[in-house]
């Protein structure tokens, strides 16, 4: 499937873009985020402490076991800090 | 219900004035603003990124999270991103309710909630270093006192 | 700290905005409006008595010891007296703070103790009756959560 | 001594003023409101229920039990309701 996965705050600037499209099988997204984490030392480094990464998928708040049946959007992000 | 995500800025004050004008038939109106503070010394600027689309959705649920708790009248929600400096303001949360408590009770709630569950990152910029602001347990611990009453 | 007490009205917008003006140092300000609201339905009139002279000192003592309770930047309390109608504002407090938890948490300390321990009467004026409005127990337990921390 | 006695709200309905001078030899708040209530009905009829009384001297708050010594103003009412 197409996802587009878009990454925030640290995570962003470590992979070094805001969002791109990928190509994947990853059933769950702990899937995806190990499959990132092949491709390129940046992933590598970015998804290394996940207890620090937030995701969402389609907008909505969840957690790395959520299966992505059915998504089209999957973001990762850090903590987050607003107010 | 106003829900403004922002770059603009925008005068709390007239904002109070608008919600209140609306709302004659609440006894209690409780507001919050936020400003940039200058915690260490030599903030140039306070960067605040965010994740379009779904900080309006965030923002609304716990909008309604909050009037599906407390008896209320209305709530505003009004937050900047960009790249801010020291003194201006960050964003603010009004509600009116018959009663204080509930308007007070909110605004707390509303305020633990878009610290910490709404896609907002800050990153403070001095003269020497660019860091992300971390996420601090007590924010975390704030919303614990929400569970289960 | 401003304090003031008058028959005039005002504009908690425009008072939230002179407030916030003098205090970008900051992070945080909450404010609360409490407007005439009509529970029973036929108010013509809500008219307020004070005890001019106590209530001044009265409410300077509440402000003082919610700055010694917590850490505030400043405060602000406008109350009014006489003759009120429908969705008049009636006062307004107002609290600066670094942080959040004590600007709120001092604001409500301040309506708890305006509430009961500022000499203020109010009578509520319909066709039909004029009642003074009688204290409720709710408020004076409000307090007791104040003791001992 | 003399004292400016004040009432307010329905206690200031029901005695019919606002405020008066009060020679008295009364040591304590108390023994003040049980020669006020000597004096005629309506002061009778304002202080029946002491539990809704609140009073002041000098604008302070304080209880019926306190002492008049040194006392210039002494005021009397039910329980507040600002706010």
């Amino acid at each position: 499937m197409k996802l587009q996965v878009m990454y925030f705050a640290w995570l962003r600037e470590r992979i070094g873009q805001g969002s791109e499209q990928v190509e994947t099988d990853a059933a769950t997204v702990a899937e995806l985020v190990a499959e990132l984490r092949t491709r390129e030392a940046r992933y590598d480094l970015a998804f290394s402490d996940l207890s620090a990464v937030r995701v969402a998928i389609d907008q909505e708040l969840t957690d790395l076991d959520a299966s992505l049946d059915g998504a089209r959007e999957v973001a990762f992000f850090p903590p987050m800090t607003g107010g | 219900m106003r829900i403004a995500v922002q770059a603009d800025s925008f005068d709390p004050g007239a904002e109070l004035t608008r919600f209140a004008a609306g709302h004659t038939d609440q006894g209690a109106i409780v507001s919050f603003s936020g400003l940039v503070r200058d915690v260490t010394g030599g903030l140039e600027a306070m960067q605040i990124e965010h994740y379009p689309g779904m900080t309006e959705r965030a923002i609304e649920q716990i909008a309604f999270q909050a009037k599906t708790r407390w008896n209320l009248g209305d709530v505003l929600v009004i937050h900047r991103y960009g790249s801010l400096t020291v003194g201006e303001i960050i964003m603010m949360v009004a509600t009116t309710a018959p009663h204080r408590t509930d308007a007070f009770e909110a605004a707390e709630y509303l305020m633990d909630y878009l610290k910490s569950r709404a896609p907002f990152w800050k990153k403070e910029v001095t003269s020497q270093s660019a860091d992300w602001v971390a996420a601090k347990d007590e924010d975390e611990d704030a919303l614990s006192r929400w569970d289960g009453s």
